[in-house]
């Protein structure tokens, strides 16, 4: 009964369902794309789960057959407008250089540079240590899922207030601050609108033509979710790049836009 | 009584953190496949009583429920404990105040829905203890969790006469955000 | 033991709603006016640890001190109760805190460089609120980034008394490790 508790609380979550196996197989359902992204923690997770599937040692990684596979994969979320974190395409592209590679006549001078067969393959057992490591730990018994404390009610005692003062303003801008915070979790819409890097850039620079600093966070729409953090992003990053703002980042993570125009 | 029974009500009363009737208690005994009358129940935590007899603790029963209870003689070192605490006021806990302030009366899971990350315990204690918010009901749902609204003393702090002197929030849930692009576009 | 210390330590661990350290247990004592040495109070604990032998509790030892706990036949009824707030951690998060518990202390881009993909702010933010991580420091590199490790709290939240604890981090490739690199590249 325990075990059933945990296990379930492991798994990802699809229409409020636990999905406890792996996929079958390379071709998944399209309802079935959330699944994927919670089931697989990155490229590396991917891949690991295809050369498991072929049933061979990490060593004896065919990198051809896992290159086709995993190209297979990647196109498949591609068609179905699966927004793929970039790192899957790096993944894809260091498979087919190593492909290619192995495709043409061996060099003597090649061998002095790293080859990226075995830079990856290095990188794959690596992440594999951890990779178990973290299946143990997940295990591992833990406070309120597998035990919990015990506590009673307290007495009547006398909680002196010295401390806390806090304003209705403040808890209302705090309020503000968390209702407007993008989903981040919000996995993809699926009729979004063109969003333009251009005219993102532009509306910034108006912005910041009345006020010198500006929070990243109030440069972009809540509704716009995901897809508008990575345009507003790319345009603040157009916008240093080019020399008309500075980025600023501080201990709480929030980011800053300041003008550097007036400087 | 069956000590298995016993011990069972035992950790449910220490392990719920909040008051439980007899009838949840049989309803949790039966999904861990333990039969018990209420008059069995009522009979196990007479039984604890006895066994928290010389201890610091004891059995009371308030209007939710029975509980556990740290005996009012220990008060005085516990209120030590409690008032030790460093006086930093979380940005955490500024959170779910105003989340409690804006949406009561809220589950514990509406906190964690509004906010995306887990609400720890101690928050919620810090803030009952403090009296800034008390349970007010409980949601008919799985586990019938609490639901938690804040209280007079909160306003009393606030200098606020009621609730409704909070400032009013933008209509829709985009906030103020937009304001600022719509400035330009 | 004077059961009065002995009843005071069991109160104070009831309400403490955290582990607490024996020199903890000792100066709240103290402001009760109550003088113990830290070797006395080890022997209250003992003695509470023989007062719940054949109860539904337990003493622990973890990272952050002494606590009661549960024992873990007697958890699964609790679970239903509190099954609104099911404390998921992701298969990423998950692999994000193992690497930062065997590599502390680590900047999020070591993390990024091993699981070869971008650790979002939400997983950090989300490791931090439940006090699992910590800035520790910044490195001397570009943009100081900040270094985390983990905290009592998370051993805490494991049952662990140190990170020692931890199961050892397993070996490169278990399966065929006296075969050479080269013979397959």
């Amino acid at each position: 009964m325990q075990n059933t508790t945990q296990t379930q609380l492991e798994f990802p979550m699809v229409m409020g369902q636990p999905y406890e196996t792996l996929p079958e197989d390379l071709f998944i359902p399209p309802n079935a794309l959330e699944l994927c992204l919670e089931t697989f923690s990155g490229p590396m997770d991917l891949l690991l789960y295809l050369i498991k599937k072929e049933n061979i040692n990490i060593l004896e990684l065919d990198v051809s057959n896992i290159t086709d596979q995993y190209i297979e994969y990647i196109d498949l979320m591609d068609a179905l407008q699966f927004e793929l974190a970039a790192e899957y395409l790096v993944m894809a592209a260091t498979l087919a250089e190593i492909k290619s590679r192995m495709m043409l006549p061996r060099d003597k001078h090649d061998e002095e540079e790293e080859d990226p067969k075995s830079a990856l393959i290095k990188r794959l057992q690596e992440y594999q240590r951890y990779k178990s490591a973290s299946e143990k730990m997940a295990l591992m018994p833990r406070v309120d899922r597998d035990f919990y404390t015990a506590t009673a009610a307290l007495p009547e005692i006398k909680i002196e207030k010295k401390e806390i003062s806090i304003t209705k303003e403040e808890l209302a801008s705090i309020f503000n601050e968390i209702k407007s915070r993008p989903d981040l979790k919000l996995s993809h819409q699926i009729d979004f609108e063109e969003l333009s890097t251009q005219e993102r850039i532009q509306i910034i620079l108006d912005i910041l033509s009345r006020r010198n600093v500006i929070s990243f966070s109030k440069t972009l729409r809540k509704s716009e979710g995901r897809h508008g953090v990575v345009v507003t992003f790319l345009a603040s990053l157009e916008l240093a790049k080019d020399g008309h703002v500075e980025l600023i980042q501080n201990k709480t993570e929030e980011m800053f836009l300041k003008s550097l125009r007036g400087a | 009584m069956d000590i298995k029974i016993v011990n069972t009500v035992e950790a449910l009363l220490f392990g719920a953190g909040r008051p439980l009737r007899l009838s949840e208690i049989r309803g949790l005994l039966e999904s861990d496949g333990l039969i018990a009358e209420l008059s069995d129940i009522k009979k196990c935590i007479n039984e604890l009583e006895q066994r928290f007899n010389s201890s610091s603790l004891e059995i009371t029963e308030v209007a939710s429920g029975f509980r556990l209870q740290i005996k009012q003689t220990y008060s005085a070192p516990i209120t030590h404990l409690w008032n030790e605490r460093t006086p930093r006021i979380s940005k955490a806990l500024m959170e779910t105040i105003s989340i409690i302030s804006y949406k009561q009366p809220v589950t514990r899971g509406d906190i964690e829905d509004i906010r995306g990350v887990s609400v720890s315990t101690q928050s919620i204690r810090s803030l009952l203890e403090r009296n800034w918010i008390k349970v007010t009901g409980f949601k008919d749902a799985p586990g019938r969790p609490a639901l938690y609204s804040t209280t007079k003393e909160f306003l009393d702090d606030l200098n606020l006469k009621s609730i409704s002197e909070l400032p009013e929030l933008p209509e829709v849930d985009e906030g103020s955000n937009d304001q600022v692009l719509s400035e330009v576009i």
